[in-house]
């Protein structure tokens, strides 16, 4: 088949941002993957609210100090967060290699309260359907801040060498700053069922 | 070669005592009901069907003419939205009907007889008159129920999921482990209804069948007052050296044979076994024969069953057999 | 450039699946000869066989029969055998004196001591003949076969390690850890034992 | 970037044809051997393993069926125990639901996807590699642990407790879980390239009123399974937790509850379904379009009537738990929504009837599995409704009747456009045509076989026979029809020894193919068959739905790619206005060392609890290693 050029593409630069980036919305999918999971199981955490005769089941309600301060935490991360992200757009090396050093002690900080969460709960996985349920849903929030902090570290190691200055890193960090603000997002439902519903 | 010796008991199997196992032959309130909606709906859906097939032969075998382009595309998608509404109006019809069947069936009066089911794996226990009242018996794989009366079965499982289906009575109904189901039945005839449970067990949810035996009210009554009854004293020498053999062996720390010392509640009450027209959940016709051939080796007869081959020797086994085709 | 032209990317694709596909199921074959099926049925010369316990003087400890070990030690190695054996537990009602493995009227089965010795051999002599102080015989009611699958399982959840092979929760209420995750090992020093006699086997 | 402008790079508008392929060969081909072959990120190689692969394991749970079908033949039958009959219906589920029947699906749209919008490599190509060695890794697990006689035993689904700590002793159980595990993740990977893939990467002018039917259902299939995978993977791995670390989630005594399992299975299990269907019901638009030599009538009200498939199968789950004893209030709401999907069904098919009256139908091979298809489905979707009835559903439920229902919805809908699917791109696929001789004899024998079999099954379900029985007694009167199909199943086997036989044929020796052989309207028909390396010389322009129909002289392509590197066009979700030059990534052997790193977590895990925390290691190290830059000119920007 003859071909006809019809539109000349040459001026076209050589990597899309943002939306024009398919890491950003392989990111988004991968987000709303992970979305459904824990929208599922706090409908599960629901569904055995429904059966229990009491909730917590044979347990007191959980304290609220560890999970309070592990939220104030990751809220507070949001600002500094979402400035690593402009800076990347505005590709200010310095700022974002401040940025994401800054942004892995802030990320690693809510895993201090977090090994107090699980005792917090007075109750241990393999005693009741709520303890499974609790721990699960703590267990794999705690799976995303790892997986979000080892994302993050490599980040930074990467941002000091010969490769950090480049378009497609500058990306990845952005990227990378979103999947933390949805971390952060989803914590909050959980933070509400685990220790709001049971007082209700 | 091991199978060899099963061959014979299984040749033997029941003529009579099989109630014809199906949604068709219909002979209870519900399973009536459900005949004539499923033999509705497939009738609505044949016509469907022959109509889109019609349509699609006519589709590739009719003749073209050069220039039809523009107008029947018009007509197409007037053609495809009147299917299209039609199908609509199809699929309404049939969930309302679908509803006003599931109304009526849950509509039935209040239960004349109430009779817990216990699936385990692989048989069914059948408890009359409640657990703890003084003339409550049990009864394994075979449920009598008085014919017109509404009777309510209460569902439990003691392990893993079942589901009791008598086709010929009424739709299947789940039991399962922590909850507890209930299902009506009404029989409007007298018969034998075989039925079988329908949620996959393990290893032989394939032999864990039930008789349903639908009676007039007198020949039940007659029926749970001999059940209700003691056991009947083995006379025979035979008998009684069975008897003797089902104390001293592993048989009575599973079975109960009430008024004797057997009080195992693990496996079927074999108070009345005489009385029942199969053994082993269905599996066998229950004669001396395949009673002496279950007994001397379950588990090549039902791989798996929680009974355990017992070591006998012929004397006893006859023996056994013996007793336990006296115990009507 | 000819084996690059010869495994060019056209051929070399399915021809890498399949080879793939042969390397592994002929190494599933291999394992595959060490397979175990499940048994159901014991034929009753195995299990005259399997009753021939040795024990030595007392009752304490000994040897189990030859066939046992030509059998491969089913009764402790086969999860199928051993979840039996947990039935079995609760069938011939072990848990009105020995509660959940942790004793009551009866000794506990999971604190790391064990009366008659350890070995398998031994818990099925107790289970088949009773022993002094209480434990009833049970050769009259359960078959040889049923003797060594709850031996086998009542050996599982005393065990110092945890074994691949071992039965997992019950649906019920439960008070202990499971079999299959942890041995008995954290309550050996939970209750204190009946005194030991030296010749009552190792202490943990 | 700058630096780049400076050396100026080689383009493709400076170049003549010979010239430029020379060059994009370089870039984009994967040069021969072993262990090059392990690195591949060509989406069209790996598509072709991933059928293959996926071909073989229907092979395999085709062979089981056929066990099956010999143990039932005759009442009583001793050819197989309980056990390895047990062992065998549920391999023969898994097998066909997680290692054939999505992973072909898939497989076709990652061969397909990229070349019908026009792009060069798959979103994500490594992440592709990747899924690929896990659904490997998967299968075999499910297949040698069935040599070792450790296959999961309890049923596709796994129901609770009897696939629980209690009743299923042992590692069938988990093995089963894990396997699951393998194949969603797997799965959702392909989801999210899928996606990107349609969104991001589609020829200039393709806008979402332009993408090809098969696109479509394709794009809405891995919004399907980036919805209902997670429930899988939540339910595989809370029953490996009850299981292994004792949570209660499914025991009564502490909380749980049996029918939790059955309610998160099936919120997956049902779309599932459609999982399946709707890449047929793109491949059957397809075909259909083609061979009635027309444009597809109804391109929006199939495009909407896709959606709505989508979105309904979310709506219908608990019509798999009628017989559980739920409210009834909450069952006539279930019965209406399973019945409502019929709607969309029908105006699916009621466009494919159109478009064939309103054309010429060519009555080539994929054209007769299109037919054989919708005398089918509609069977299949008819029983459909059926069950969909409470009330009906009391007394078919679990029986042969629910058997026949879903092998016409999964085999007459979803395996005979497969089969036509094949006859018709493995052209493209492979640069030779597949004989219509044989092609006719397979379809005939699958057709008449399939219905044969299936068909009876039916009846035997309202005569009361349960499925999942390894045997039954001979004075039942399920005998006679159970030897007839065991009959008939020899001819749907025949049928599909035709089939491979003609495959194996086409492929060493079949006629040489040409560009577009049936003369079909959509991109991937502008390119040679097979597709080099990078798919298309220049990167077409589309204007129309059916480019090459509208213009079968000459092609519109861009010019100004780079072809000193992979570089492809990044363009806009709905207009696709062309946005970035964007750059697909080098072959890279990371995505296999990755995916034998997350293997023996997953299996590890299968034993120990710990195997999760120390396997996490050389996940994470193989990930680092694959996303660490390697200074290639796709790294530049």
């Amino acid at each position: 088949m003859k071909e006809r050029a019809a539109l000349d593409v040459s001026k076209l630069p050589l990597h899309g941002m943002g939306a024009a980036s398919p890491a950003w919305w392989g990111t988004c999918g991968f987000m709303l993957i992970e979305g459904s999971a824990f929208a599922l199981a706090i409908a599960i955490y629901f569904y055995l609210f429904s059966i229990a005769p009491n909730w917590p089941i044979d347990a007191p309600v959980p304290d609220l100090s560890p999970g309070s301060v592990l939220t104030l935490l990751l809220l507070a991360s949001i600002v500094p967060n979402i400035l690593v992200s402009r800076w990347a757009k505005a590709r200010a090396l310095a700022k974002v290699r401040i940025g994401l050093i800054v942004m892995s002690l802030l990320e690693a900080a809510p895993l201090a309260p977090r090994i107090f969460e699980f005792p917090a709960m007075h109750v241990s996985w393999d005693e009741n359907a709520y303890g499974s349920i609790v721990w699960t849903l703590l267990g794999l929030h705690t799976a995303h801040v790892i997986t979000d902090l080892i994302d993050t570290l490599v980040l930074t190691c990467l941002m000091f060498t010969r490769y950090g200055d480049n378009t497609r890193r500058y990306g990845d960090v952005e990227d990378n700053c979103l999947y933390w603000n949805f971390v952060i997002v989803a914590w909050l439902p959980l933070y509400v069922c685990i220790y709001w519903v049971p007082r209700l | 070669m091991k199978s060899t010796s099963a061959l014979p008991p299984l040749a033997l199997l029941v003529s009579g005592c099989s109630g014809a196992q199906s949604v068709l032959n219909a002979e209870g309130h519900a399973a009536i009901e459900l005949k004539a909606l499923i033999l509705g709906i497939i009738f609505v859906c044949a016509v469907v069907w022959l109509l889109v097939t019609i349509a699609l032969v006519l589709a590739l075998v009719r003749r073209r003419d050069r220039n039809d382009g523009a107008i029947s595309e018009r007509k197409a998608a007037a053609v495809v939205s009147g299917a299209v509404g039609a199908t609509v109006l199809v699929i309404t019809g049939l969930t309302i009907a679908s509803f006003y069947t599931t109304r009526a069936l849950s509509e039935a009066p209040g239960p004349e007889l109430t009779i817990d089911v216990t699936a385990q794996q692989w048989w069914w226990r059948f408890t009359y008159g409640g657990s703890n009242s003084a003339d409550a018996f049990a009864t394994a794989n075979e449920l009598h129920i008085p014919v017109g009366k509404v009777v309510r079965l209460r569902l439990r499982s003691s392990d893993v999921i079942h589901s009791f289906w008598v086709p010929s009575l009424a739709g299947k109904q789940d039991l399962i482990p922590g909850r507890e189901n209930t299902l009506t039945l009404r029989a409007e005839r007298p018969g034998v209804y075989r039925g079988q449970c329908a949620e996959f067990c393990g290893l032989q949810h394939s032999h864990m069948a039930l008789f349903v035996i639908a009676e007039a009210q007198a020949d039940y009554e007659r029926w749970a007052e001999r059940q209700r009854g003691p056991v009947a004293e083995p006379t025979e020498a035979e008998a009684v050296a069975g008897k003797a053999a089902f104390m001293a062996k592993q048989c009575a720390a599973c079975h109960t044979i009430r008024g004797t010392r057997a009080s195992g509640t693990t496996g079927p009450d074999l108070t009345h076994i005489a009385s029942r027209r199969t053994i082993a959940a269905g599996l066998l016709e229950n004669t001396r024969g395949s009673l002496a051939a279950w007994i001397a080796d379950p588990q090549t007869l039902k791989p798996g069953t929680h009974m355990p081959l017992v070591p006998l020797t012929s004397d006893e086994l006859r023996q056994l057999a013996v007793y336990m085709e006296g115990l009507e | 450039m000819m084996p690059g032209k010869v495994l060019n990317s056209n051929v070399a694709q399915p021809l890498v699946t399949i080879l793939f596909f042969l390397l592994l199921v002929g190494l599933a074959a291999l394992i595959g000869l060490a397979r175990q099926p499940r048994q159901y049925r014991t034929d009753p010369p195995v299990a005259a066989a399997l009753n021939q316990l040795r024990l030595m003087p007392g009752g304490i400890g000994g040897a189990p029969p030859e066939i046992y070990f030509a059998l491969d030690r089913p009764y402790e190695t086969s999860a199928y055998d051993l979840s039996q054996g947990k039935r079995l537990y609760s069938w011939f009602g072990c848990a009105s004196c020995h509660g959940d493995g942790r004793g009551g009227a009866g000794p506990s089965l999971l604190d790391g001591w064990w009366l008659y010795g350890p070995s398998v051999v031994a818990i099925a002599a107790s289970i088949r003949d009773g022993r002094p102080r209480g434990m009833p015989a049970f050769g009259s009611r359960m078959t040889t076969d049923q003797i060594w699958q709850l031996a086998g399982y009542v050996k599982t959840i005393g065990a110092y390690s945890a074994s691949l092979a071992a039965p997992s929760r019950n649906d019920d209420k439960h008070t202990r850890p499971a079999e299959n995750r942890a041995p008995a090992a954290i309550l050996f020093n939970e209750a204190p034992p009946v005194p030991p006699r030296s010749d009552q086997g190792p202490s943990p | 970037m700058t630096e780049d402008r400076k050396q100026s790079p080689l383009m493709d508008d400076r170049l003549d044809d010979a010239e430029l392929e020379r060059h994009l060969l370089q870039s984009w081909q994967t040069p021969g051997g072993i262990w090059k072959a392990l690195a591949t990120v060509d989406h069209k190689t790996i598509a072709r393993r991933y059928i293959v692969t996926a071909f073989v394991f229907l092979i395999l749970g085709g062979l089981l069926a056929v066990a099956m079908r010999i143990q039932l033949a005759q009442p009583e039958a001793r050819i197989l125990d309980p056990d390895r009959y047990n062992q065998i219906f549920t391999m023969h589920g898994s097998t066909m639901m997680f290692l054939f029947a999505v992973p072909v699906m898939e497989a076709m749209a990652i061969y397909l996807v990229p070349l019908m919008v026009g792009t060069r490599n798959i979103a994500f190509p490594r992440l592709n590699a990747f899924s690929y060695w896990i659904i490997l890794a998967g299968g075999l697990l499910l297949w040698i642990s069935f040599a070792l006689d450790a296959a999961p035993d309890v049923g596709w689904f796994a129901y609770v407790p009897l696939s629980g700590p209690e009743y299923g002793s042992g590692k069938r159980a988990d093995i089963w879980a894990q396997m699951i595990t393998f194949t969603e993740l797997s799965a959702l990977a392909v989801a999210v390239e899928i996606v990107v893939t349609v969104f991001k990467q589609r020829a200039p002018g393709m806008s979402l009123d332009r993408i090809p039917l098969l696109v479509w259902s394709m794009l809405v299939m891995a919004f399907i399974v980036i919805m209902a995978m997670p429930a899988i993977m939540f339910a595989s791995s809370t029953l490996i937790l009850d299981r292994l670390v004792e949570t209660q989630f499914y025991n009564p005594a502490a909380g749980g509850d049996a029918l939790l399992w059955q309610h998160v299975f099936w919120f997956f299990g049902h779309p599932e379904v459609y999982i399946i269907f709707l890449p047929a019901a793109g491949m059957v638009s397809t075909i259909v379009a083609t061979f009635s030599r027309r444009a597809i009538f109804g391109y929006l009200p199939l495009v909407m009537a896709f959606i709505a498939t989508g979105i309904l199968a979310f709506g219908l789950w608990v019509h798999h738990m009628f017989v559980v004893g739920l409210p009834r209030l909450g069952e006539s709401f279930f019965t209406a929504s399973s019945m409502a999907i019929a709607v969309p069904a029908g105006i699916q098919v009621f466009c494919w009837l159109a478009t064939l009256w309103l054309g010429r139908p060519v009555f080539a091979t994929p054209l007769l599995f299109v037919i054989g298809f919708i005398v089918t489905f509609v069977i299949g979707g008819l029983t459909g409704v059926m069950v969909a009835s409470v009330p009906f559903d009391t007394q078919v439920h679990d029986t042969y009747f629910v058997v026949a229902h879903f092998h016409y919805v999964l085999v007459g809908g979803a395996v005979f456009p497969l089969l036509g699917a094949i006859y018709y791109w493995f052209p493209k696929m492979t640069g030779r045509m597949m004989s219509e001789r044989l092609g006719r004899w397979a379809f005939g024998l699958i057709f008449l076989g399939f219905n044969l079999t299936f068909f009876p099954m039916h009846i035997l379900g309202l005569l009361g026979m349960p499925r999942r029985v390894y045997t039954y007694q001979p004075d039942l009167p399920w005998g006679g029809l159970n030897l007839f199909i065991s009959l008939s199943a020899l001819l749907l086997v025949s049928g599909f020894l035709v089939f491979f036989i003609d495959v194996l044929r086409a492929w060493r020796s079949g006629l040489p193919a040409g560009p577009n052989p049936w003369k079909a309207a959509t991109l991937e028909w502008a390119t040679s068959s097979p597709p080099p390396a990078y798919n298309f010389r220049r990167i077409p322009v589309v204007d129309a739905c059916d480019p090459l129909w509208m213009h079968p002289e000459e092609l519109a392509v861009t010019a100004g790619l780079r072809v000193d590197r992979r570089e492809l066009i990044v363009s806009s979700v709905v207009e696709a206005l062309p946005e970035a030059r964007e750059s697909s990534p080098r072959d890279s052997i990371w995505p296999f060392w990755a995916a034998i790193a997350t293997s023996i977590m997953l299996i590890g895990s299968i034993f120990t609890p710990w195997a999760v925390v120390w396997g996490a290691i050389p996940v994470a190290v193989t990930l680092i290693g694959w996303f660490w830059p390697k200074g290639t000119a796709e790294d530049a920007s």
